[in-house]
């Protein structure tokens, strides 16, 4: 047994009651995650029966560095944070501080802004639809999907500017209008993109090799979930009502009309289906939104000092709810800000499934919450292993890496 | 529920093979931007005033203001100062442009902006002036 | 609804003996003593039915250390503040009520260094690096530089 | 003799399978872009015709990492072992003519003997490498070989018994009048869908399931090794897609070649048909996803064996029966 040799330092105190050997570790580089994250998993057999979570290789500090930079430069950092949903974290951040202010949005800003965080929900959903078909093996999915993905992102460079980093919040309004005479494209692409949402949703129905791949796996009760504070699809595929757009309007989700998919079944298929759905309804909304689009100034300009206070804000981003909390103290930076991403909220859920799973389908649930562990890992500090390589030369990392492999060599020279 | 099969793809996947593939080879084909792509930044050291509205709004720090020389107004002597961009930290977001009351500033349609050598994206044109 | 919801927290509140702030519409803030958290919260989780927890915020308040729970429903939100002095950061934890309020509780014990009894994985850490020295200050604390850290930690890099 | 040998290295030889090899692997990749929407190879040589080459040859000049752990004889001699499986196999299928290069009379055996083989010196080149993700693709290497052996061995005795022939130019030859596969269509299809799980392509590409392991078994190989690994794969290809054109479509022959073939027509009738048979496997692969070890065990041996024994047992009373019985 293991007692008799010291406990290494990182698994020490907490994990004595499991032994080395039912230490399996998953990550930080693994080919099923895109994104450096490690999970401990603790397994009995096959059977994982605990699991402990590892994150922060990505971090760069943004709560930190906010403190000290000012409210405008600061709306520009938080897109930042994630590269697919980029535009709802900018909104948040900026009804989070619009909320400390006296002004009130323009309504035509109000549109544009629904527009283009549902186009960016349908950028997001058809990404990981593309994503789930690559892992389950199914090439032609994910190759059909991501060119169809193209479409979203062509209409928001033409919008934009951009296709990823969109840059178009401002404080109580937007930056750019809808460019003229966009209407028509956008409606007749939006009915594309329904038409083929509804074909995927045929696919991931009837293909049998899909099916055996995703039914049945992933399941959480309800109540577990709601216990968990699970957050968007993830709290909505296992029946919870709880869309923020819907709960607690934001922008124009009060006028336009839309209604939110749950699913009862629970499961990873259940999953795919109901974000194809939630970009059925998303589409929907873009032709709605375009074609009431209210006249009027889409911006006020508002002074670069925001009066103190605090104030919080939430939307619901693709992957479920964006938290921010804004606290100043009414001078040009903020005093805090906080950031909270759906990932986050959302992986006590996946690490409660995980539980009870053998180690092959590790990869399936962790992907089915769309995680995007870039985001979550804004918070923390340095990164201290990377650095330090950084400042050697290529011969010492060389033999770093000889003697962190093969002490033996070292000693031999 | 409908009927399971394997295979369900396959009807579309001809279809696909007699239509236009949606690849665009692109260093042999060129890409149509839209027009309000945001490209390189550029300045017009014309108009230039050296205000410092740009440095001071830029998320990147991409801005920094150099004295090239002082100016009299009064009887006081001012440094005239004029931006460098480090456009290799530079993220388009465009906000300079939008905050530039004298319309010097102005983001290109250019893109392709790799290089070998981190010095070439230093743009020092509004220096010369 | 909505009413109805607010008058039910702030009967709650005042049961608590200590008083709600409206922030802005539909924002609630109401600070509570240490002592009378797990007892509110509970209250709030069984009787109002307010489950949903967004994220804890941890902030440095100078003398204290302030940590907001951050509640909603439907057009509600809810933030619970509590203070912690700076001189012995311990609260409870309330992951035996809530158990998705765990990573909140370790990010704040990360980043600040707040110390909450009853959390299982207090002895983990989920955000700082490993090799992080013990007798560093939690990096969010106001006072703590980011050029500091990296001076202790032998990190500054070098411009040609 | 010169013109044997030259037969045997250059044409219908060791040369041409290889070059076939590279075609299958252009077209493969070629089809597949375009059902999926996109180009494909593109730059080398018209159409990119040339790529598959060229990587061949890039990887062929690559650095060659051997891993501390690994069994340094078999990881260095057995892709070596591995490359003979199929070039040898290719040789009695009969390509340019009823008669393959080196047939006997009991060849058949010999094909199936070198396909076990296949399967054998995979199973310890995977094991030999010693990582934890070849260890996983070893087991399921070797899980997948034992489910799609015993359908994949039954379809090819199923042909041999109803043309009365162990050797691959007997069978070819009994096929003159009636193709094996109109009698025998599940075979084929059985054939088939064992020959995908053999050849590793979706949704049996579990040994070297990308998303899951990295590269199964290829894992460790780097440079000369692994060139050669993937040029095997598919020249197997190739093989595979022959063996089947030869067991249920008649070979070469056709209109015009029944009693005595031209070669160039032969030539041009094997081609076409090898070539469909390809297409057949592009096909599917591109339409399919992976399913789980678990469940590709459980098609072959709880569907597909069942069916190649209903097959052999309606081939057999064909047979007593006396309709229908090959010449």
């Amino acid at each position: 047994m293991t007692e008799d040799k010291p406990p290494r330092k990182e698994e020490s105190a907490g994990l004595m009651k499991y032994s080395a050997e039912n230490l399996v570790p998953f990550g930080p580089i693994h080919p099923a995650l895109k994104e450096p994250e490690y999970f401990k998993l603790v397994l009995e057999g096959e059977k994982i029966v605990e699991v402990i979570p590892r994150i922060g290789y990505v971090h760069r500090g943004l709560e930190k560095a906010a403190e000290s930079r000012p409210w405008v430069q600061n709306m520009y950092m938080f897109e930042r944070t994630c590269g697919i949903c980029s535009f709802v974290h900018s909104l948040t951040y900026g009804q989070a501080v619009e909320g400390l202010t006296i002004y009130e949005i323009p309504r035509r800003a109000k549109f544009i802004r629904t527009i283009i965080a549902e186009l960016e929900r349908i950028h997001s959903h058809l990404l990981w639809v593309g994503l789930m078909g690559h892992w389950a093996g199914f090439e032609t999915l994910f190759m059909w999907v991501w060119r169809d993905r193209e479409v979203v992102l062509d209409l928001v460079e033409a919008i934009s500017g951009n296709r990823i980093h969109k840059s178009m919040n401002a404080f109580c309004g937007v930056r750019r209008d809808m460019p003229e005479g966009m209407e028509d494209r956008i409606v007749e692409r939006m009915k594309f993109l329904v038409d083929r949402a509804n074909y995927y949703k045929g696919i991931v129905d009837t293909e049998e090799t899909m099916l055996e791949r995703t039914e049945d796996i992933g399941r959480v009760s309800a109540e577990t979930a709601e216990k968990l504070c699970a957050v968007g699809p993830m709290a909505r595929y296992v029946g919870l009502r709880r869309d923020i757009r819907l709960n607690d309007p934001y922008a124009a989700y009060d006028e336009v009309p839309f209604d939110i998919v749950t699913s009862k079944e629970g499961d990873v298929h259940a999953l795919l289906k109901l974000r194809l759905d939630e970009m059925i309804v998303a589409a929907n909304m873009v032709s709605y939104a375009v074609k009431h689009l209210p006249e009027g100034p889409i911006r006020i300009k508002i002074p670069p000092v925001i009066p103190a206070g605090e104030h919080s804000s939430h939307s619901e981003a693709p992957r479920g709810e964006i938290f921010y909390y804004v606290k100043s103290s009414g001078g040009r930076t903020p005093d805090r800000v906080k950031s909270r991403q759906p990932t986050m909220a959302n992986l006590p859920t996946a690490l409660e499934i995980l539980k009870g799973q053998t180690i092959a389908d590790v990869p399936v649930v962790l992907t089915a919450i769309d995680p995007c562990f870039g985001c979550m890992d804004r918070m923390s500090f340095l990164d201290i292993e990377s650095n330090r390589q950084w400042t050697w030369s290529g011969e010492e990392l060389r033999r770093y890496g000889i003697n962190y492999y093969f002490p033996e060599r070292m000693k031999m020279r | 529920m409908p009927r399971r099969r394997a295979g369900a793809a396959i009807p579309e996947m001809f279809r696909t093979m007699l239509e236009k593939p949606s690849t665009r080879a692109y260093p042999y084909q060129k890409v149509e931007l839209p027009a309000r792509f945001r490209g390189k930044l550029d300045i017009d050291p014309e108009r230039c005033t050296g205000c410092q509205v740009c440095a001071m709004v830029c998320p990147a720090g991409v801005i920094t203001m150099i004295d090239i020389g002082t100016r009299k107004v009064g009887d006081k002597e001012l440094p005239v100062k004029r931006p460098v961009f480090e456009l290799s930290t530079c993220i388009f977001c465009g906000e300079c442009v939008d905050n530039c009351a004298f319309k010097a500033l102005e983001m290109t349609k250019q893109f392709e902006l790799a290089t070998p050598h981190k010095e070439d994206l230093t743009m020092r044109k509004a220096l010369t002036k | 609804m909505s009413e109805v919801l607010l008058q039910q927290i702030e009967r709650l509140a005042a049961d608590a003996k200590t008083k709600s702030t409206q922030l802005h519409k539909g924002e609630t803030m109401i600070e509570i003593e240490q002592s009378q958290l797990k007892n509110f919260i509970t209250r709030l989780v069984n009787q109002i039915k307010i489950r949903h927890l967004s994220t804890i915020t941890g902030l440095d308040l100078g003398q204290n250390i302030g940590i907001i729970y951050h509640f909603w429903r439907d057009r509600n939100t809810i933030h619970l503040k509590t203070f912690v002095p700076k001189t012995k950061p311990t609260t409870v934890s309330i992951v035996d009520i809530i158990p998705g309020a765990i990573l909140y509780e370790m990010e704040i014990h990360d980043m600040l260094g707040v110390m909450f009894v009853g959390n299982p994985w207090m002895d983990k850490k989920l955000l700082l690096p490993d090799n992080w020295p013990d007798d560093l200050p939690p990096p969010l604390l106001k006072n703590v530089k980011p050029a500091d850290i990296r001076k202790r930690l032998g990190l500054e890099v070098e411009k040609k | 003799m010169i013109n044997e040998i030259l037969q045997a290295i250059i044409f219908p030889g060791v040369l041409f399978t290889i070059a076939m090899g590279f075609l299958f692997d252009w077209l493969d990749r070629k089809t597949a872009a375009r059902m999926q929407g996109r180009i494909g190879p593109k730059i080398t040589g018209p159409s990119g015709i040339l790529q598959p080459l060229a990587d061949f040859l890039k990887l062929l000049f690559k650095e060659e990492i051997i891993p501390s752990h690994a069994d340094r004889v078999i990881f260095l001699f057995a892709p070596a072992l591995y490359f003979l499986a199929p070039l040898l196999s290719m040789l009695f299928i009969p390509i340019i003519g009823p008669t393959p290069l080196a047939g006997f009379e009991f060849d058949l055996l010999a094909i199936l003997f070198l396909l076990a083989y296949a399967a054998f010196v995979v199973t310890i080149l995977s094991y030999s490498s010693a990582s934890s993700f070849t260890t996983i693709a070893t087991g399921r290497l070797v899980l997948q070989y034992v489910s799609y052996e015993i359908p994949l061995v039954l379809a090819i005795i199923t042909a041999a018994l109803y043309s009365r022939s162990l050797s691959v130019e007997g069978i070819v030859a009994s096929q003159s009048t009636l193709w094996n596969i109109l009698v025998m269509p599940f075979a084929f299809g059985v054939y088939i869908i064992a020959l995908m799980a053999e050849l590793e392509k979706p949704p049996f590409d579990i040994p070297s399931a990308k998303t899951e392991i990295v590269a199964g078994w290829l894992t460790e190989f780097s440079g000369r090794a692994l060139s050669f690994l993937k040029l095997t794969k598919e020249v197997g290809y190739v093989f595979g897609s022959a063996l089947a054109v030869s067991l249920f479509l008649g070979g070469g022959l056709g209109p015009e070649v029944a009693a005595v073939p031209p070669p160039v027509l032969y030539f041009v009738y094997f081609m076409v048909k090898l070539l469909l048979v390809g297409f057949l496997i592009f096909v599917l692969k591109t339409a399919l996803a992976r399913i789980k070890i678990g469940q590709a065990t459980e098609l072959f041996w709880k569907i597909l064996t069942p069916v190649s024994l209903a097959q052999i047992a309606f081939v057999l009373v064909l047979i007593q029966g006396g309709v229908l019985v090959a010449t």
